[in-house]
């Protein structure tokens, strides 16, 4: 047992830091934060450059071949530089469905494109249900002249309105988990994407799919199986967006120490008064509990465990976690912690979708207790 | 020990609410009015001259300033059934200018500001915070000297609400630079609308605005020094306690849980309506409670001045207990709701108009207004429970 | 609407305080821990003598004649002493039954012996079941010969080793109400009492009935019915235990204050750290929150009302803040506070006795949510 | 990263668990010992030998003191298996004296003790506390007055498991009274068998006794002092970071999940199981999480030590989230048990052999014993975080 980071790792992080200290300041997340797009071609290509986009992706399809752990640690840094933009969907959502479902030759059509960065994906899974279980599944995909065609609504889609494919699981069949995954493009006939304005100010959609027409070629996995995937993802994005928020909440904890040092009320740093030494103690064991729980959830899913229990454990955790972090952050903060041009809201904005996403506390905890044999 | 309202403040409470089912302007189960932005302001300020017109706003203040010499009971209720209804009547005027000038004002002054508050002539803004000056309100910069018959300000004020266009502010500002701390300060009124106030907005993360005044050698008259020079702490403290009333947090919050209650008695999560969701019920049913012993506290610090005993702790722990407790509303209505709570109110798929979304980003904000949390607690501990000071 | 207590009830709370401190002083507490009977005939005359038995009881029964809201004035009193011995079931759960559902010829036999301390009364409700819902009832009471033939395990029977009669539960019909209260002398052939030891030094048994006779005049109210006062007395219990926790709660945070001035740590009293600050205004909070929503219930009740809402409400607050508060003193306490020396333990462990008497928050916020019309 | 034990470890975990089951001499599944009464020590002191026998107390100690020179692993290993199944092993002897012997004794007080305690020869108990200084340890006041080759003690220490019948005692004793609080104190280890000590039992709520032990002009030879003398504040401090690791507590705690898993699966409350119960199992589910956070959080202090480096506000805060998850599991289990919770475990109708009412009440001790948690978040926001002390 060893929970710290090897060399390499290590050094995946500082230059992954070096870089987005450089490339996506806060007044570049604040900028897209108004942007239509949310995000720059240029930051895309950089990030390219950077193998980020392929860091998981095999040598042969055109990445670099780096484990899932090493992925959640890159996202511990773009979680604390509040990266804009879909790398997330893309490398979670996108390549790893196609890397885990995908044939061989969607493997060799889509994973180049994404790695390079020319092709972004995402998945539509969630519905009006807002259900992370497959009977929240009600969007229908019916045969017909040897394809599909996809008929239902999808929400609360990640980067759709910048994405080249979407992976749209809908339902083939009555059973509950008779769900199939395909690979739609974007720009599909019948294929309606609107922005839906949130929270974190990240871009999700509504899109509704109407007569959507899907060749056999483009269904990713096996018919009806497609939630064996959905599952996988939803550890993998679990954890990896765990990874984001410890990379956050560290980022909001220094923030605070660093606001109680320097403000002065009463004579003498804010830092010196019990309240706020005790605040700053519980957001710092948090934090500590938040990146252990978070990492051995990931390198268990990196090292091919289903490690259902640990990722759910993780996020039934982090997600209070962080926003416990972030609502303490913000109450040492007072006022100013409020106001757009501080950070602090940046972060705490961002809480709230990362505790939502891929299942809130409640739901990781269903699963919790049946791993505790209740 | 009586619960319930004696049947005149029932009658009262009864024809408060009627009457603004009747009148009001907008659809309060709808349509939230933000009073710190200017068209909310001028909706606010219209419908708030007819309740000034029956009276209400200032029902018990003595009738010779514009009051009805009702208890403070029917303050209580009054407040209660505007706060349920997100009705933002009170800018302050009526719960904390009006009474600091009834006890520390002139004669003319009274006579001056009390009708004008009453018939809600005048909007105010408070000039409390400054930059530098949040939890240790006593360390205000803001000058004021003396000039002929005015006092000519500079140093800024933040977190009011001056750019809905307010016309007043009500503030501490340094009259003696010299004197300690606290016995420098003095307590003035005075018009924005002058030479050498500048306001600026402050864009905040719920999408609405705080305003930074910045005084640049603003005269404003010295007719407006509320209470001795110099002594503005102390005439001031009194206007502090008379904020710590938690009544308006318990009534906002049992709205919200009304609304969330009906939300989760018409919606299904995973094949089956969320009141029908133990945990769901069983938090649904927490809140209640919490919210009632809020309520109740609220209660207590009215019943207390009605019968003309001054409240101390009781109002401390009313703040802190009614405003933990809309928080803790917030963070369950965004639980329920769930992926949706994350959606703007501008979105079509936002439930309950994203009321939600919005108060829980302003929310956290109650906590460190008029006194933090933490400040709440000194204050219990140490002029509540005569805990040492640290 | 008037949350103070009047000039009577004042001069009741005044009196009360100053019997207890003299009869009752914490010494005595520590005493009848130990004590078999756990308390003394000489100081249940005297409580008889103050005309306590016989608060709530009519003047044509021998009684006081004071309302049920005046009793939970005195017992906030008596729980600030923690009174030890069978006050609380013979005024709450024996007499309050008897005035609610007795006939006029049980009134006038029972009221007067209990008015003047002849005669201690408790209910037997509870079973193994450990349930405060009629189904709950499984002990049996079967017609024979006119009268009834009863049968089953009770458990947490209240001071049942010092009562001449206990108000037995039991079922006769399958419906879920169909629950019966029977007066049942204590020994009656067929009942075996057994004392339980339980955290807060308190007398507690269980009751094993077999084939315990009962005449048809000794059933409490009408057959079939009994679990209709079984419901008031559980709302009457519920609100009178808060009163008593809310003179708990009151104790513990006096003492804790008191302390946190006296205790000098690093120099100070430890009151001047803001940590304990903090945890005595929140210990403050709390009790400010017990005191009115107990109120109201006791009110509510004393003034007829069904109050279910309230009654639950209260409990349901009360029980958890009470539990919070002694956590918070003892923390400021420290070691001292556990030992048993010291009153600090003493009010922790009643804490979680009061806790559970007559529901506790998840029962009461079941009754709560429907309230509310979930 | 790497979140499994390594083959080498696993295989002595096995071993372990193997022996424990093989040899203790009691069924630790239904009974609880306690080493604090003289009884329970001679049991746990017999078991003990057997596992020194095994060089397994002091595993990661050097050879030529009695250890095995395994890693910090192994060590937590150990004494998480021995916490999980509540075999009160370490008297501090291990953990905390032995170690500050190794960092700050002369070789002949190595060559003395650690054998000792390898071998499980003595038995400790504490003796920082006194009735003056709680959180406050460096107030010491017992007095010790050098006279030839002894200390001459005078003072009093309390808290401590000393009627238990254990041998020995480390202590921090006061041997200037005129220096500056932190540097007139002494690190010594003691005889408690000497005339002059006196040993009295408190009795606590949760049933058993802590003691009082009062010197009365004691002889110990000055041969029990341990580093320089008047340095014993910093010879100390050291010990009680090892102290605030925070493995045993989520250990501890897991096993009382799983008690009350198996409890909640074959209880039934109102009709169904209590497994059934969605409030029950939200929450046992929800301590189950804490656990593990915690559990990762103490793992990391060991995966730190392994690699040597020192853990410093990772320890603190392990003790803070180890020690508070404890008092919540107790509190849950108590919750659940519900009426039966309350009854001591004398009581027949006693569930887990009252496991949980007789811990309910000891447990909140543990955020008291070794600094409160006030103490620790003190330190993890000055020495971790690096904010101004107050």
């Amino acid at each position: 047992m060893d929970l710290g980071l090897n060399e390499a790792q290590q050094m995946l992080k500082t230059s992954a830091r070096d870089f987005l200290e450089a490339e996506c300041p806060d007044t570049f997340v604040r900028e897209m934060e108004e942007d239509e797009r949310g995000f720059t071609p240029e930051l895309w290509q950089k990030i390219a450059d950077q193998g980020w986009l392929g860091l998981v992706i095999p040598e042969q399809y055109g990445g670099v071949g780096l484990s899932f752990f090493d992925l959640t640690v890159l996202l511990e840094e773009t979680g604390a530089a509040m990266l804009p933009g879909p790398f997330f969907p893309t490398v979670v959502l996108g390549s790893m469905s196609i890397m885990e479902a995908g044939s061989e030759e969607q493997k060799r059509a889509l994973l180049p494109g994404i790695a390079d960065g020319h092709s972004i994906v995402t998945m539509a899974l969630l519905e009006p249900t807002a259900s992370w279980r497959p009977e929240g599944v009600e969007a229908t995909a019916v045969p017909e002249d040897g394809g599909y065609i996809l008929n239902g609504t999808k929400l609360f889609v990640p980067c759709a309105h910048v994405s080249d494919r979407i992976i749209v699981a809908a339902r083939t069949g009555d059973a509950p988990r008779d769900v199939t995954l395909f690979l739609a493009p974007r720009n599909a006939d019948g294929m309606t994407q609107t922005l839906l304005k949130t929270i974190a100010s990240d871009r999700q959609s509504e899109l509704v799919l109407t007569d959507v027409r899907v060749p056999a070629s483009d269904v990713l996995g096996e018919v009806g199986r497609g939630w064996e995937t959905v599952e996988k993802v939803i550890a993998w994005g679990a954890a990896a967006k765990c990874a984001e928020m410890v990379g956050g909440a560290q980022r909001v904890l220094d923030m605070t120490v660093e606001y109680a040092k320097q403000r002065v009320q009463f004579g003498r740093p804010i830092g010196a008064f019990q309240a706020v030494q005790h605040h700053c103690a519980n957001m710092a064991s948090d934090v500590e509990s938040c990146r252990y729980i978070a990492a051995q959830a990931a390198w268990k899913l990196s090292e091919g465990e289903a490690a259902r229990q640990e990722a759910a454990m993780a996020k039934a955790w982090v997600s209070d976690a962080y926003r416990r972090v972030c609502a303490t952050g913000h109450q040492v903060h007072g006022a100013i912690g409020f106001t757009k041009e501080h950070n602090m809201q940046l972060y705490s904005r961002r809480a709230k979708e990362a505790e939502l996403a891929f299942g809130d506390a409640d739901f990781h905890l269903e699963t919790v207790s049946q791993g505790i044999e209740l | 020990m009586d619960f319930r309202f004696s049947e005149e403040d029932e009658a009262f409470r009864r024809e408060v609410v009627d009457f603004v089912e009747a009148e009001l302007p907008w659809d309060w189960r709808n349509h939230e009015v933000d009073s710190e932005e200017p068209d909310g302001l001028k909706l606010v300020r219209a419908f708030k001259k007819k309740l000034a017109d029956k009276g209400w706003l200032t029902r018990a203040w003595p009738r010779e300033y514009g009051g009805q010499e009702a208890s403070h009971m029917q303050q209580l209720i009054f407040g209660v059934e505007m706060s349920y209804r997100g009705i933002p009547v009170d800018d302050g005027g009526v719960s904390m200018v009006g009474p600091t000038i009834m006890m520390s004002g002139t004669e003319a002054q009274k006579r001056f500001f009390l009708p004008k508050i009453s018939r809600a002539e005048i909007d105010w803004c408070q000039g409390y915070s400054e930059p530098d000056a949040g939890s240790d309100l006593a360390s205000v910069q803001t000058r004021a000297v003396e000039d002929g018959d005015d006092f000519v300000l500079n140093g800024s004020k933040i977190w009011n609400g001056a750019h809905s266009g307010a016309g007043w502010m009500f503030m501490l500002v340094r009259t003696d630079p010299d004197a300690p701390k606290h016995r420098g300060i003095s307590f003035l009124v005075a018009e924005m609308n002058v030479p050498g106030v500048k306001i600026e907005r402050i864009p905040c993360m719920w999408g609405a605005d705080r305003s930074l005044v910045t005084f640049e050698g603003a005269r404003v008259p010295k007719s407006g020094l509320i209470g001795e020079k110099n002594m503005g702490w102390y005439v001031g403290a009194t206007l502090l306690d008379l904020e710590r009333s938690g009544a308006n947090y318990s009534a906002r919050a049992l709205r919200l849980l009304e609304d969330l209650v009906d939300f989760c008695k018409e919606n299904v999560r995973d094949g089956r309506l969320l009141s029908d969701n133990p945990l769901v019920r069983s938090r649904l049913a927490r809140a209640a409670v919490d919210i009632e012993a809020a309520r109740l506290v609220a209660y207590n610090v009215a019943s207390m001045q009605s019968k003309g005993q001054i409240p101390n702790k009781e109002a401390s722990i009313s703040k802190l207990v009614g405003s933990e407790t809309l928080l803790t509303v917030y963070g369950l209505g965004m639980q329920i709701l769930g992926m949706y709570g994350q959606l703007d109110p501008e979105s079509k798929w936002a439930p309950l108009r994203g009321r939600f979304e919005k108060g829980y980003m302003m929310v956290g904000a109650n906590t460190v207004a008029a006194g933090t949390s933490e400040i709440q607690r000194n204050i219990i501990a140490t002029r509540g429970l005569g805990l040492p000071r640290g």
